[in-house]
């Protein structure tokens, strides 16, 4: 299916740009939405008149001959001062709950964790590896060799514990 | 006739999907017709495993239990069978509720496939990194040790939930399969209605009438109903004998 | 530093959008150009309307209350023709049957699911918890405290809609 007209063209070519991950040719843009390359470098011009105004935060940027879309560099400042102030999402409920059994319980294997929890954990254990809470400690000396997990120093650190033996007891 | 396991999502789907091509209102639908297309269906099926077999296959016991009820009028049910029925719900008002419930989220998911026709696809921007924050923050922000308490007494005292259609002490398919092969060929053949009627529990009747259709859809008998509405002649085929009754189709 | 003057500012919003390519909120927005949140509001509004129109290939989208760029619906098989993108593989009946039960029953258990299906739902739950769009909310007070499972954010967006309220009524 083609765009109706030369207004669809434009907004389809600002689609592509905007969801692809890398720099586009305009033979590769053509093809997309097939109309001849001349016509879809005249679009890509026009689309480039459209974004050149400080009205715009998106600018159509040309790279080795292809064209991407990036955030206008004068906002860059403003880019920073939202990331200055991102927040990592709280941990959700799942992964509190990992987080408690390899806390009390290390080391301890994801199938026991699976085992306790009743349900699958593996995407906890991702995310908790990633914020750098709890860590692959050695692996256990039973059939497949499981990997065990522990705490981390940093886990410590950001609950204000000296040591584990400060976590509070099991009633 | 081939039918796809896949196009169904699940047995109650099936069921549904054959009473409306009836165009009969749910409430007023005779379950021991659609009885018979449901298991016309469900014994013209290619499983891929056993599990998902028996799902079907439980509802089809349970359209069965129905229609056996139905063709017996409430006098001429067996003792042993009034007495199973006395603790449960009227087993067709209960299949009638199911349905009527399951519908609603069944016509709800069409609404969702729509709207997922549309929404799937909006893309966003493939992620990419923010400029790093010079400080890093606390992944746990606003957590205490006692929530890590609380959350681990939690998950520590769960069970699994189990699948609630059988039973813990359901009688295992297999024996009660053995079991009709083994009386088939003492007295050669036998009625269905008998082998129900000396069935001792619920249960027993569940697993007898899934062991007599898995014997029927394996080859190891055959069945066969001479006239309407009466008895079902079970037989044992030449191939009766061959083999575990457990061993995979 | 803040924007000069509201043109201005409307393009910060737009540019850190863009770059952010996650939902944020008018709050996060509002601080990230420093401009209290009533005027952030009444800009992202504005921004909103100015890709309304089929001439921009790009739509400024609510979801749960936060706002995200995406690409405009009308133009998805441009983008799809770039290999880049592909098109996400529509759900199995029998997810979407389960997803429809979490969506208007949330929170809501696994036996609860299987208990309306007639079916096991373990497969499905699996598929729709590693595509993000539910997820574990917590467990429900009864004997076994069993897993409570609702959906997210990107469910919304995998949906187009804005919030759980907009949801169409359960037939």
């Amino acid at each position: 299916m083609r765009p109706t007209n030369l207004h669809e063209a434009q907004a389809a070519i600002e689609a592509i740009l905007f969801a692809a991950s890398f720099p586009l040719s305009v033979k590769e843009l053509a093809a997309a939405i097939q109309i001849d390359e001349d016509t879809t470098a005249k679009l890509l011009r026009e689309l480039q008149d459209r974004h050149s105004c400080k009205e715009s935060g998106i600018v159509v940027s040309k790279v080795d001959g292809s064209f991407i879309l990036m955030s206008r560099p004068e906002y860059a400042h403003f880019v920073e001062n939202l990331s200055a102030r991102q927040r990592p999402a709280p941990l959700s409920p799942a992964s509190i709950e990992t987080l408690s059994i390899i806390a009390y319980r290390q080391p301890v294997t994801r199938g026991e964790i699976d085992r306790i929890r009743g349900v699958s954990s593996d995407s906890s254990i991702a995310t908790l590896s990633e914020r750098g809470l709890i860590a692959e400690v050695g692996r256990r000396n039973s059939v497949g060799r499981p990997v065990l997990y522990g705490t981390t120093p940093e886990f410590l650190m950001y609950l204000g514990l000296a040591s584990l033996s400060d976590l509070p007891p099991l009633p | 006739m081939k039918v796809d396991t896949e196009s169904f999502s699940g047995p109650l789907d099936l069921l549904l999907s054959l009473i409306e091509k009836k165009q009969i209102d749910i409430c007023e639908v005779s379950i021991s017709d659609i009885a018979d297309d449901y298991l016309e269906q469900v014994s013209a099926m290619e499983w891929l495993d056993i599990d998902q077999a028996a799902e079907f296959l439980i509802l089809a016991a349970t359209l069965l239990y129905i229609k056996v009820r139905a063709l017996l009028g409430p006098e001429e049910v067996p003792d042993e069978l009034a007495a199973a029925e006395e603790e449960a719900v009227d087993p067709r008002a209960e299949l009638v509720a199911r349905l009527v419930e399951y519908r609603r989220y069944r016509d709800a998911a069409r609404v969702l496939r729509s709207l997922e026709a549309v929404g799937s696809r909006m893309y966003t921007r493939p992620p990419r990194p923010l400029p790093t924050p010079t400080v890093r923050a606390n992944p746990v922000e606003g957590m205490t040790v006692h929530d890590l308490l609380r959350a681990y007494l939690d998950a520590s005292s769960s069970i699994p939930e189990e699948f609630p259609y059988l039973p813990a002490d359901e009688i295992p398919i297999a024996t009660q399969m053995v079991a009709v092969l083994v009386r088939l060929a003492r007295r050669g053949r036998s009625g269905l209605f008998e082998f129900l009627g000396g069935a001792k529990s619920r249960h027993l009747l569940i697993s007898t009438v899934l062991a007599v259709l898995e014997l029927v859809r394996r080859g190891r008998i055959s069945a066969s109903q001479p006239a309407p509405f009466g008895e079902i002649w079970l037989f044992p085929t030449s191939q009766a004998m061959g083999g575990a009754p457990n061993e995979p189709a």
